[in-house]
């Protein structure tokens, strides 16, 4: 097979950046490859994809962790009339040995287009491009690596979590084990889409939340403590030649409980929100207290249909030995309720609002905290019930 | 089938690839440097030193590119490796000697090492006309022109606090653009084609109706074939209808293009998460290289090195100088797209008297 | 009808109502003192000097009390007075000597000085059981019984900032109780009462279904008779329906009752206008002296009197604190209705990790 | 007549507090005050009120200004069968004479209650509970005395201002004077009502609102300025004794705009959000800038049936000298497009929630300024017009 010119897809080989072009470039043999570079130069040319709407395509007995993609002008590039991408459920915070990697790198060669995403935006790892004859191959390869499908579709998506404690000096709960207890223990909701719609899991060891999951995953666990901030006098000294300790630290506090007296940083914990932010600059002196646990927030998503969300606090703090039980409690009782009253294509957020928090905290069994909001209601349409007479 | 097809086994667990030197210090890190860009030092409880040398990837990765990573690995951190929420690789290295070597072998190979501390980092981004039938873009394209282009704040050029970018090709936006510091945004402006012909085989029609957030589609038929149609007005081009229904596309190589969102963020760190808002909102496809796109960003990335302080995100930036000051200090033209006119609209309009003037 | 009959002539023009000191400054003040409560000096550009002598009023006005006011004008302050924004009324002095006589007889008329400064004023209310047909409840009763009991805080005693106290009979809250320190609402928790007989006569049905914020009526035959339903479980007791149509009537001795909002302003000092916030959803009406809503105010006053920084306005105050410190503060319970479940609900959860353990 | 038992309503007698029974009980004499004692006794011992939904009554060619009101029990109260409010627009700042307002009780002993409401809560003077027939006579002798009815019902509502320039050194353009031309202006809007709902206008002569115009009007006029705050050094020192710089100003400043050295204060003007409080605290020493004007915002209102509003900004800065006349435009503008499409009973606040603040801002005429937002859109969805198609 002849290489194609892409004149257009050139331009982005240069540059420091790493390029993409470079890569599938590099995968060329593999002749999906080279029939992807042609469709994408076309799309460059044409200023439009080329991509259909995907069949349903899975392996037996999943209903998700495969996309199914084929182009809409098969005849000019047969070789990715069918190209599905498959989901491989990342290790939890995407470590990964040369050894497995190559393992990897060796199936999808054989079976696939030699193009990866490293990772998805849910934190899979993502086969780009394969057909539907090798899923079935590929995924028992897979299985017997030790991989498995992560998800899609209506289902419980592939949790994924901050590195924590692994290598991170803040993480106040053990975030790669929780995302391995769950992904293991959800492993048919996973595989199997039951749900009105999708629902994420994400794991951040603490308030910086490096795993973006207020953002983005519908039930957020973030990391957070009770007791005091530890910190070590002295060690603030170190800090000293590059940080301001007023412009920096103490100004920067967004409720103000921080003194600097010129030699001594004194805190007002009750009135620290666990921000990160005093200790994120003082690194060597100070630290989250040793009261450490987890804060649960639900309802995060993309716009569609009634506008993005933030998750919200559901629960402000659980010990971070009791965090993995809580999360099973949490997701089933909410499945409960939301998996047999969501409409079709329903995220949990979207739901809340429609039935109104204090109906679903009733029926999740949670009770009403002022931590759940920023504050109560100004409108003063409150639906009395009628248990409320006397 | 065979009888011992595994099934539901779930991920391997981490613990498989964790280096001895994270196994003995899990959850007893006591702090951190940053020795130079690219490069974080973790230092346990008991004095154990971990260096991480982080590097940049398209995100796309052939599976050459893996192996070289895996020889990569081999050569200096004992095989282990991983990737970052954000598509960059790290290297775990505890010989501090491999540190500057590894940094060469990666930047010799195209990799370049940076993305730590305050500045910018890799672009969390999706498939764009690579694989998605829904893109209204290329995302790959547009990371790759803007990187190029702001390549020094990855590498070695400071920014006064972390400016998180994301891209996503359409509305679905499956990346953090609704809470980025800057994002952009595929999106369409035309009305859904609709195949008349074909949509009652293809699709539902009650839940193509009911899939659209503003009720502009009804029920009608259209030369004898049971189909819908769009109030034009009623229509914002979310492409929801599309999801549903491939015979509603929005795609159009003249109208679609990408708007750009600032001041968003996930963090707690000073200021509470917030979402991107919306800075500029239509600027043309212009494969290869997006100049437009590019420069606009750019454009923003400087106003903001030059008027932040010292940690500040720039979403904490704007919401000290006002929005106003944004639009003058960026010359960026406020229209009336700036303006929500959705569901929650009213509680973005300024209701006080507090103005600069 | 004559025909020199007059229209359209509006209100007199003020002009003919100014002290001379007035004209001669008017726009040319330059500064004031409060020399006493209840007591404001206004000093011109030259010189000049106007006392104020503010004194409450019951708003409920007979035309002996204004006779009587008058007299006391034409004693103390060449005939002149005005009502202030809140009921209050002021004499206009110039000779400084007639302050503390004018004070002395309007106490012992009935008519206390205050109401400037830091501390209570007036309550903004509406007319209640007065005259009102959609009360939930009456305003002058529980105005007079709050006042009384907070008395100290208008009269002599200081609080950290301005506290305005507003109330409202009824959800059509005529004043300012959306926007008030502390807000009394009058509420009704009993489904309308439809009058099937005769709703087809006093009402239009569609303009009725129509008034529904939450569609919760629908058209529907009884008994022969054209009327309508209501869904309970989407009925929130909002009274607009009998707004609209006289036969549905949300009036009830036993299930209306007083809401207790806090933490609203209307001034851009240091923080924006802000809406006032629920505190409590329901007190039972015990007239004549409404003993549970007085104690609940005194004691959120009191709570807010002790925490509250010099200025702080009580909503500034629970926003520096936090939410859950007002509760915890005041041992009012949060229950579920403090979380709002209407249109915008969902922008007032708590969306963000920023929180006190 | 025999006075009536009250026993709770004497409840209400005592404190020291003035009662409005006291003052119901001092117009006794009235057969209607009597009769208003007597159902109000009935209201507090049943728990209820016994007032009906009004009929249309008012004065001859007039839509507004009657409030019309019979009790359900006119059985036992026949002296307040009817009891009609009338709402005599009141002075601009509410100033009087001694001599005008004996006259006004004069009319009101001969033809009404006796009672008054001074004064209702959108400013006007209430009278409080006359008969249908008295009406026409007393607002025959009303307009002869020099005063005219207020508004009610779907008319521009009887416009109020603080007392502005006329008492107070911080009024940033004639508040009265614009009121009462304003009044002028639209007699025939306050006393013919032809718009969907009620229109209320009103003038604070700075921003600390003394009117609450910005929650209780649809046009909001609060004066502010442009240029830099005046200070006054040397007088700083007379506040001395009982304000702190730190604690009591600058620290106190929404955006941290001033710096006191401890001897001088300086202010960022530039950064200066004209909130009023550093004037407020240091009143003998800063006052606003000299380029003074108003900000005009548009849209407050009550809860029904959408919720509370507050007024949002249409126009951020107007020269003092224009703001009359700046009002005018935009009434007038206002009024073509919400009269013409508003729905029956949406405010404007509502109106412009539903068609979309660009489409309405383009509708009277005004360009979007970012002053007019919090911060622009965070969710995608615009629509994009027609025109924009190149
Ligand atoms: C592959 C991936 C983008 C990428 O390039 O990384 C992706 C790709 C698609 N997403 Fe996504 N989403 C991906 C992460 C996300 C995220 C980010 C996240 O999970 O952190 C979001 C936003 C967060 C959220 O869940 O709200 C996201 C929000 C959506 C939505 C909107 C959902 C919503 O509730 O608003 C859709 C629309 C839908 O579900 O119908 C969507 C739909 C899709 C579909 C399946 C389009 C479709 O209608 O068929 C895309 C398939 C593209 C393709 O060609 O493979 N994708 N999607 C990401 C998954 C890879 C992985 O498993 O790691
Ligand atoms: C490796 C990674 C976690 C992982 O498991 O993969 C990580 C690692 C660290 N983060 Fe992070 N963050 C990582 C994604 C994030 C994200 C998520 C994202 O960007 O999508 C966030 C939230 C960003 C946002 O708010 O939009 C994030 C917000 C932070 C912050 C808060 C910064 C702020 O001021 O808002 C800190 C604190 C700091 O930098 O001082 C932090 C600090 C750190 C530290 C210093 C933690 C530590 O002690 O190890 C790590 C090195 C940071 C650095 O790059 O300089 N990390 N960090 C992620 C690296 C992404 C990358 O390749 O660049
Ligand atoms: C008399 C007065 C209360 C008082 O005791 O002072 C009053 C009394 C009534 N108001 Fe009001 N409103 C009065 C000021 C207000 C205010 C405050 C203001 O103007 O600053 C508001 C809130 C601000 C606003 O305009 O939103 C107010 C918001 C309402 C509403 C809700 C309007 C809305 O858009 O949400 C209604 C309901 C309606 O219009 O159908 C309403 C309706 C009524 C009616 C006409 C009830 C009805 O449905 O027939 C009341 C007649 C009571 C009576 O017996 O006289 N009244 N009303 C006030 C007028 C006196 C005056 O002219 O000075
Ligand atoms: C007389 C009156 C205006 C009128 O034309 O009637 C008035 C007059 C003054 N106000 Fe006011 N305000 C008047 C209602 C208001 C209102 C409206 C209301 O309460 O409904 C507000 C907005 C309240 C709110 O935010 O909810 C108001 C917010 C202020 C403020 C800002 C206070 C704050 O910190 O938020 C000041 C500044 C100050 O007090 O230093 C102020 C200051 C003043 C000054 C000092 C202005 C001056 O130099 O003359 C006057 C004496 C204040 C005092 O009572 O100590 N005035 N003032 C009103 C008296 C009402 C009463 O009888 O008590
Ligand atoms: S979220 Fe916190 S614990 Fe996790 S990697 Fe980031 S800083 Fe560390
Ligand atoms: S963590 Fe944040 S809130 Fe707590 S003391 Fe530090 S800066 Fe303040
Ligand atoms: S953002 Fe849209 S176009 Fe891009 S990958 Fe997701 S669904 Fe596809
Ligand atoms: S693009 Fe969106 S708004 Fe337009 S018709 Fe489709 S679903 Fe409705
Ligand atoms: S608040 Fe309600 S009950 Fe009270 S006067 Fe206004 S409309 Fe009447
Ligand atoms: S009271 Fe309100 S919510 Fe209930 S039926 Fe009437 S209008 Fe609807
Ligand atoms: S609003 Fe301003 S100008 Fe008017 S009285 Fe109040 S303080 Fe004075
Ligand atoms: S008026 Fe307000 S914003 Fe301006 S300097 Fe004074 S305190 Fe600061």
């Amino acid at each position: 097979m002849t290489e194609r010119q892409t004149p257009l897809l050139d331009e982005l080989e240069k540059g420091p950046w790493p390029s993409f072009v470079k890569e599938i470039k590099k995968s060329r043999k593999n002749p999906m490859a080279e029939d992807l570079l042609g469709i994408l130069e076309r799309s460059y040319r044409e200023k439009i994809g080329h991509w259909k709407h995907g069949g349903i395509v899975g392996v037996m007995g999943y209903g998700g962790g495969v996309i199914g993609r084929y182009t809409d002008i098969p005849e000019d590039f047969p070789n990715v009339a069918h190209f599905h991408t498959i989901r491989v459920n990342q290790p939890a915070g995407w470590f990964y040995t040369s050894d497995v990697l190559r393992k990897i790198c060796d199936i999808w060669e054989r079976r696939g287009s030699n193009i990866t995403n490293m990772h998805g935006s849910t934190g899979d790892m993502v086969l780009l491009g394969t057909t539907t004859d090798q899923l079935e191959p590929i995924f028992s390869e897979l299985t017997e690596l030790g991989f498995d499908l992560g998800g899609s579709g209506s289902d419980l998506r592939t949790p994924s979590c901050c590195n924590g404690q692994a290598r991170c000096e803040w993480a106040c709960y053990d975030t790669m084990g929780a995302c391995y207890a769950i992904t293991q223990e959800y492993q048919d909701e996973l595989h199997r889409p039951a749900f009105p719609y999708k629902y994420k899991n994400k794991f951040a060891g603490c308030p910086n939340d490096c795993v973006a999951s207020v953002a983005r995953s519908d039930l957020s666990i973030i990391g957070t403590w009770k007791d005091s901030i530890q910190i070590d006098q002295a060690a603030i000294k170190a800090h000293h030649s590059d940080i301001n300790m007023v412009d920096d630290v103490t100004s920067r506090c967004p409720t103000g409980c921080m003194k600097w007296d010129g030699a001594k940083l004194s805190i007002d914990n009750a009135n620290c929100v666990k921000c990160m932010h005093c200790i994120n600059v003082l690194n060597r002196a100070l630290a989250p207290g040793k009261e450490r646990g987890a804060t649960f927030l639900l309802g995060a998503k993309a716009p569609i249909v009634g506008g993005a969300l933030l998750a919200s606090v559901m629960v402000p703090f659980v010990p971070a030995d009791e965090v993995v039980d809580t999360i099973k409690e949490l997701n089933e009782a909410i499945w409960d309720d939301w998996g047999e009253n969501g409409k079709n294509r329903e995220r949990v957020g979207e739901y809340i609002q429609r039935i109104g928090m204090g109906n679903f905290l009733e029926r999740i069994g949670l009770a009403p905290v002022p931590q759940m909001v920023i504050h109560p209601r100004t409108n003063p349409y409150i639906f009395f019930e009628a248990s409320e007479e006397e | 089938m065979c009888a011992d097809r595994k099934t539901d086994i779930g991920p391997p667990h981490h613990d498989k690839f964790l280096p001895p030197i994270i196994k003995n210090n899990y959850g007893k890190w006591k702090y951190h440097e940053t020795p130079q860009r690219g490069v974080l030092l973790h230092v346990g409880e008991k004095g154990d030193k971990l260096w991480s040398v982080r590097a940049a990837t398209a995100r796309i990765a052939s599976i050459e590119t893996i192996r070289l990573f895996a020889d990569i690995a081999d050569k200096f951190s004992d095989g282990y490796l991983r990737w970052t929420s954000r598509n960059n690789v790290e290297f775990l290295i505890t010989d501090e000697s491999k540190v500057k070597p590894c940094i060469q072998k990666l930047e010799a190979e195209g990799y370049p090492v940076g993305g730590t501390g305050n500045g910018l980092t890799n672009i969390v981004h999706t498939q764009g006309w690579v694989h998605c039938h829904s893109a209204a873009t290329d995302a790959s394209g547009v990371v790759k022109a803007l990187m190029d282009d702001l390549f020094p704040y990855y590498h070695d050029k400071e920014l006064p606090g972390k400016v998180r970018i994301a891209f996503a090709c359409c509305l679905n936006m499956c990346g953090a653009v609704h809470c980025s510091d800057i994002a952009l945004l595929g999106v369409h402006r035309r009305l859904p084609a609709i195949k008349h012909d074909i949509i009652a085989k293809q699709c539902e029609i009650p839940s193509t109706v009911a899939a659209c957030p503003t009720g502009a589609i009804r029920p009608k038929t259209v030369d004898g074939h049971q189909s819908v149609e769009v109030i034009e007005e009623q229509c914002m081009y979310c492409a929801n209808c599309f999801t549903v229904c491939p015979a509603m596309t929005l795609n159009d190589p003249e109208m679609d293009g990408l708007s750009i969102w600032v001041g968003g963020k996930v963090s707690n760190a000073r200021s509470e998460p917030m979402f991107s808002k919306l800075a500029i909102p239509y600027i043309p496809n212009e494969p290869p290289r997006w100049p437009t796109a590019v420069k606009a960003v750019r454009n923003i990335v400087e106003t903001y090195a030059k008027g932040a302080r010292k940690f500040e995100r720039v979403g904490e930036w704007i919401e000290r100088i006002g929005w106003p000051a944004f639009f003058d200090q960026t010359g960026i033209e406020f229209t009336k797209y700036h303006i929500d006119d959705f569901t929650h609209a009213g509680e973005t309009f300024k209701r006080s008297a507090q103005l600069r003037h």
